[in-house]
């Protein structure tokens, strides 16, 4: 099954990427925004064919790897 | 002959570039990424570094540079535009070179000696360098994965053993016309034997000899 | 600040007794703001409060110390007007809870303290240890705190070209990262982290001020790890190396400008500290601002903005008519900045949000007022346990060799320091992979050497000869590469300083650097104290830290080094002959995975001896290589390995290849190319051949040595 | 106006990020994953209201600095 994990910073940590990608873009003229914010979508081909499994197995990734618990937060959607 | 050494904020290796060109009896100035003006320059070289902390993607947002206008119009000129590392990065971005960089195979930086073989003599930077020639050269990057699909593209050296899992094992790419190249590996840390390898210094002489009064 | 449960100052982490001071000072009971300051400023890491007392032990003069302990880092001379600026810090309670960031930030923070000085930061090494690498957890920090490392050091542009990895089960839960940093500047450039005259704005320069870390490094660094350490988490800084590299290049052309007065980086106590101890120390006052702090988030209250450790600030003193030019530099290397105050006579510290005043104390009393605790002190009795010599199990040499050379603390370190830049500013003489690290100083014949060395168990066994072994093995390491020893900085990493155990520990290994730095005739100028190093009331080994700058004057012409071994070459052992002392060494620790005896004293007369013989030897033989982790066989085995040539050796029984007894290094060179003193020198062997052996004990392939020492490492970490 | 952009690899271009983690996932005991791909997710706060021209002009970011056209397709949701 394709399931895909969003992965984003607390909104708490300050976000260097962001804030520079920010920067440039005001350079090149877009003044008007007012965040930016860069997350990162891990898409998992996974086997298995019941839903609710699959998302628990890859919550439960999420907490062993794929997520820092300390900065970050995620969010599992499973597309069947 | 005076050659430009562009220094964005974030760029850290320009100084080393400014001493192998000086010890080689080449001139050479820092310019600040804002310089609008490079006609009092024949050459130009983008160093190594980390310019914008390589945010988004390394060498993108650099690109947008005001000197980088200046830098287009040389290369179309003719004169030697060489990017080092960071350097060659930013040059992808700016559709000066084909391809682009992405990260390491492992997915690590990598800081050490590699052993590169000249593939094209017909470049600003391989010009005094001889086919097949085996070259020492400090590799010093986390994206030198060199990637373009379905390339055309002129490679100038590759590497023998490939660490980063560079397309083709390409360790240096140039344009059509071979006066814009890109170097992942750094040819100024190799400019004396007292610091591991003095190989580089065939590549930064080609470079100086390249320069023609603008 | 709204607070539940028990009073507001235990929970900043503040007794009553401290807070009873704090009323007495003030006169008053403290407004939330004051009460801020004083936490952050009396806390462990801030206030040395249990240690500074036993710091002042240290030997802190030599005609060449132009800046000693008290300022942000050390400041030596190094003649024709070249001043060395050095500092190590520790960040190890950070990197247990975010290995990455904790890393990245403790690189940011120690290249602060150094470039304050006025100083350009030139390298960093890296002291970091860390349990056994078959706990997946332990990978995961190991593997964290060098990408830290990497990601940091390398973007901001400072090399890091050595350091020390060891592993061990008592830093599992609590992993051990020093950083320390060198740099240097010309005399008329230094800067001192003062607040200068009344009139002098206060100039906050770099990064938006945002929640980071609020209590972070303070309060996370003075209190031990429980499971309560996950609350704590939501405090943890970010590091942005570009943003540092604008700083420190900005920051270095106001100092060659000659625009600023004084300079404090904000580091633990961010704000709260860059404003009352440059005041403190000019003897003057300040009107602050907060309401002109540039911020990350909207809504910080005034604790919040005195206590936030977002990383990448510093605060500038600067004389009112240079305000417009440093605004420029600002601007030009895009960096932000806000004038946030003035200086004043009179030593007021006043800080006003919105209008009104919400602290005001005398500046001095944030510092000076600080507790200072004399804390109990008590041999531990398990000691004398431990002094018993154990009787081990009977081992081959040669399978003891393998053993060493395949654990992570002993074999090849390239996995790391490849991950380092290690070679930027072209300065790298002597890099990671060797003994002594050597840097040129470009257009003058000098190098300066630094080697940086720990070792928690013979710390354990014995803390105050073991602190000694270590300055002395720094200092033999520098000498090999033609250096002379110039000043000391230490890291005391400890366990919880409430325990009379860990105070003598810590007594006892003051003592030991002391001494050490006496005989030799040089200083501690500057360092760092970690208490608190426990986890679930398990103390870590007593970790002492030393990183010591030698200065080479002239570099050698063609420099010693492990990879110049050649066919038919002498291996000679200089130093006192061994013992069959094997305390704390690794070969107890690996092979025999029991730790005991009483470690070897110190032999100040050999030491110094051995040193200066060193020193001289480096401009003459192609090898010299320090004995220590392993001793004599795996020291050899290293060059071997880095020569790819064999080695025969008639050194006979575990005593001799095995024990890492002090002063004492192996010398490679063609037969008779140099005369060795009869009383130091001993011929122990021959270089030759596809393998190493030792006499009556076998020989060892020299394939399986290389690919056993370098994948160490790697086949743990599976890359 | 929230603006989400996905930054997606083109499908020909190799994956480091990716492949890393999928062998990480294998040590881990996680065994039956058949691919794992990571991409980026850029949130922007945009000033107007008209999600159109929002939509326009921060395609034409993307054209510009957002993505690289050799690595890189987009696909740019305006979640008003
Ligand atoms: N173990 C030590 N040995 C010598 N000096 C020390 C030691 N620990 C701290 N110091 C000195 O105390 C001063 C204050 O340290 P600290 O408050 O950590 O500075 P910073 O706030 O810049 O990190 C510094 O000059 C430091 O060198
Ligand atoms: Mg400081």
């Amino acid at each position: 099954m394709r399931v895909s994990v969003e992965i984003t910073r607390r909104p708490e940590i300050a976000d260097p990427e962001g804030t520079t990608i920010m920067r440039a873009l005001a350079d090149l003229g877009h003044r008007d925004i007012e965040a930016v914010r860069v997350d990162r979508v891990i898409h998992l081909d996974v086997a298995g064919d019941d839903p609710d499994q699959v998302r628990a197995r890859v919550e439960e990734m999420c907490r062993q790897l794929l997520a820092n618990p300390v900065l970050e937060d995620f969010r599992v959607e499973v597309d069947e | 002959m005076r050659t430009a050494v562009v220094v964005f904020p974030g760029t850290n290796c320009e100084k080393d570039v400014v001493h192998a060109l000086t010890s080689l009896g080449g001139e050479a100035e820092l310019v600040w990424h804002r310089e609008t003006d490079l006609s009092r320059f024949d050459g130009v070289i983008l160093p190594g570094g980390f310019a914008h902390g390589d945010y988004l993607r390394t060498g993108a947002i650099a690109r947008f540079s005001p000197v980088m206008a200046e830098v287009g119009r040389m290369a179309a000129a003719g004169a030697p535009v060489l990017g080092i590392c960071n350097g060659f990065q930013v040059l992808c971005e700016a559709e000066m070179l084909p391809g682009a960089l992405i990260a390491n195979r492992d997915l690590a930086f990598i800081c050490r000696f590699v052993d590169v073989e000249v593939t094209d003599t017909s470049t600003i930077l391989t010009r005094n360098a001889t086919l097949g020639q085996r070259l020492r050269l400090p590799l010093n990057s986390y994206q030198g994965n060199w990637v373009d699909p379905g390339s055309d593209a002129r490679v100038t050296l590759t590497y023998l053993d490939n660490p980063n899992g560079s397309q083709g094992s390409a360790a240096a790419v140039s344009n059509a016309a071979g006066n814009v190249v890109g170097v992942m590996p750094h040819p100024e840390r190799a400019s004396e034997e007292l610091l591991g390898s003095g190989d580089g210094l065939v590549l930064l002489e080609g470079f100086l000899q390249s320069l023609v009064p603008a | 600040m709204t607070i539940t449960g028990q009073p507001v100052h235990r929970r900043l982490g503040m007794t009553d007794d401290e807070h009873e001071s704090v009323i007495r000072i003030l006169g008053r009971s403290p407004l939330p703001a004051e009460l801020a300051m004083y936490s952050v400023m009396w806390s462990e890491h801030c206030s040395y409060k249990s240690s500074r007392a036993h710091l002042r032990r240290f030997p802190t003069e030599a005609p060449w110390v132009v800046v000693g302990p008290g300022e942000n880092a050390g400041v030596v001379a190094l003649g024709d007007g070249w001043l060395a600026a050095l500092r190590i810090e520790s960040h190890n309670h950070p990197s247990f809870v975010e290995p990455y960031q904790g890393a990245a930030t403790g690189v940011g923070g120690i290249l602060r303290d150094v470039f304050t000085m006025g100083a350009r930061p030139i390298a960093l090494w890296d002291q970091i240890r860390f349990g056994p690498l078959d706990d997946p957890k332990n990978r995961y920090l190991f593997g964290g705190v060098v990408a830290g490392i990497a990601g940091y050091g390398n973007a901001v542009g400072v090399p890091t070209i050595g350091g020390e990895i060891e592993f061990d089960p008592t830093y599992s839960g609590n992993p051990l990262v020093n950083v320390m940093c060198l740099g240097i500047l010309r005399e008329e450039q230094l800067v001192l982290g003062t607040a200068g005259e009344p009139g002098n704005v206060a100039v906050l320069l770099g990064k938006a001020t945002g929640r980071d870390g609020i209590g972070g490094a303070s309060v996370l660094a003075s209190a031990s790890f429980d499971d309560g350490s996950q609350e704590k988490r939501p405090s943890v800084q970010v590091g942005d190396p570009f943003e540092e590299k604008k700083l420190i290049e900005a920051c270095l052309e106001m100092f060659e400008e000659g625009l600023v007065a004084g300079i404090q980086d904000l580091g633990a106590a961010g704000l709260a500290c860059a404003i009352s101890e440059p005041s403190g120390r000019a003897g003057v006052g300040m009107d602050v601002d907060l309401g002109a702090v540039h911020v990350r988030e909207s809504g910080m209250t005034a604790p919040e903005l005195l206590m936030s450790e977002s990383q990448e600030r510093m605060m500038a003193f600067v004389h009112p008519r240079n305000v417009e030019a440093v605004l420029v530099i600002a601007n030009k290397w895009e960096i932000e900045s806000a004038v946030i105050g003035m200086v004043k006579a009179g030593g007021t510290l006043t800080v006003r949000h919105s209008g009104e005043i919400v602290a005001e104390m005398p500046a001095a009393s944030l510092a000076d007022a600080a507790p200072l605790y004399d804390r109990p002190l008590r041999r531990p009795e398990w000691l004398d346990g431990l002094w018993q010599t154990p009787d081990p199990p009977q081992i081959e040499p040669a399978d003891a060799l393998i053993q060493l050379l395949d654990d992570p603390g002993i074999g090849s370190s390239a996995w790391t320091y490849e991950q380092y830049d290690h070679m930027l500013f072209l300065n790298t003489l002597c890099g990671p992979g060797g003994d002594g690290s050597l840097l040129r100083i470009r257009g003058t014949h000098k190098g300066l050497a630094v080697s940086t060395d720990g070792n928690g168990r013979l710390c354990l066994l014995d803390p105050r000869r073991g602190a000694a072994r270590l300055v002395y093995e720094a200092a033999l390491n520098v000498a090999m590469t033609g250096a002379k020893p110039l000043a000391v900085v230490d890291n005391l990493n400890f366990g919880n300083p409430e325990k009379p155990e860990v105070m003598w520990q810590f007594r006892e290994t003051v003592e030991g650097i002391s001494e050490a730095c006496e005989a030799l005739g040089i200083p501690v100028v500057g360092g760092n104290v970690s208490f608190y190093n426990e986890t679930d009331g398990v103390d870590i080994n007593p970790t002492p830290v030393v990183g010591l700058l030698g200065l080479a004057d002239p570099i050698p012409i063609q420099l010693p080094g492990l990879g110049r071994a050649r066919e038919g070459m002498e291996i000679w052992e200089i130093g006192p002959e061994p013992t069959q002392n094997l305390a704390g060494s690794a070969l107890q620790r690996v092979v025999h995975r029991q730790l005991g005896d009483r470690p070897t004293a110190a032999q100040p007369e050999w030491a110094k001896q051995v040193i200066e013989l060193a020193a001289s030897l480096a401009h003459q033989v192609p090898v010299l290589h320090d004995v220590s982790s392993g001793g004599l066989a795996v020291g050899v085995a290293e060059i071997c390995i880095a020569s790819s040539v064999g080695a025969a050796l008639s050194a006979e029984g575990i005593g001799p290849l095995f024990s890492e007894d002090p002063h004492r290094f192996i010398l490679m060179m063609d037969p008779g190319a140099v005369r060795l003193p009869a009383d130091l020198a001993r011929m122990v062997g021959f270089v030759g051949g596809n393998s190493l052996s030792m006499s009556g004990a076998g020989a060892v392939d020299l394939g399986l040595l290389t690919a056993t020492y370098q994948q160490a490492i790697p086949r743990r970490m599976n890359r």
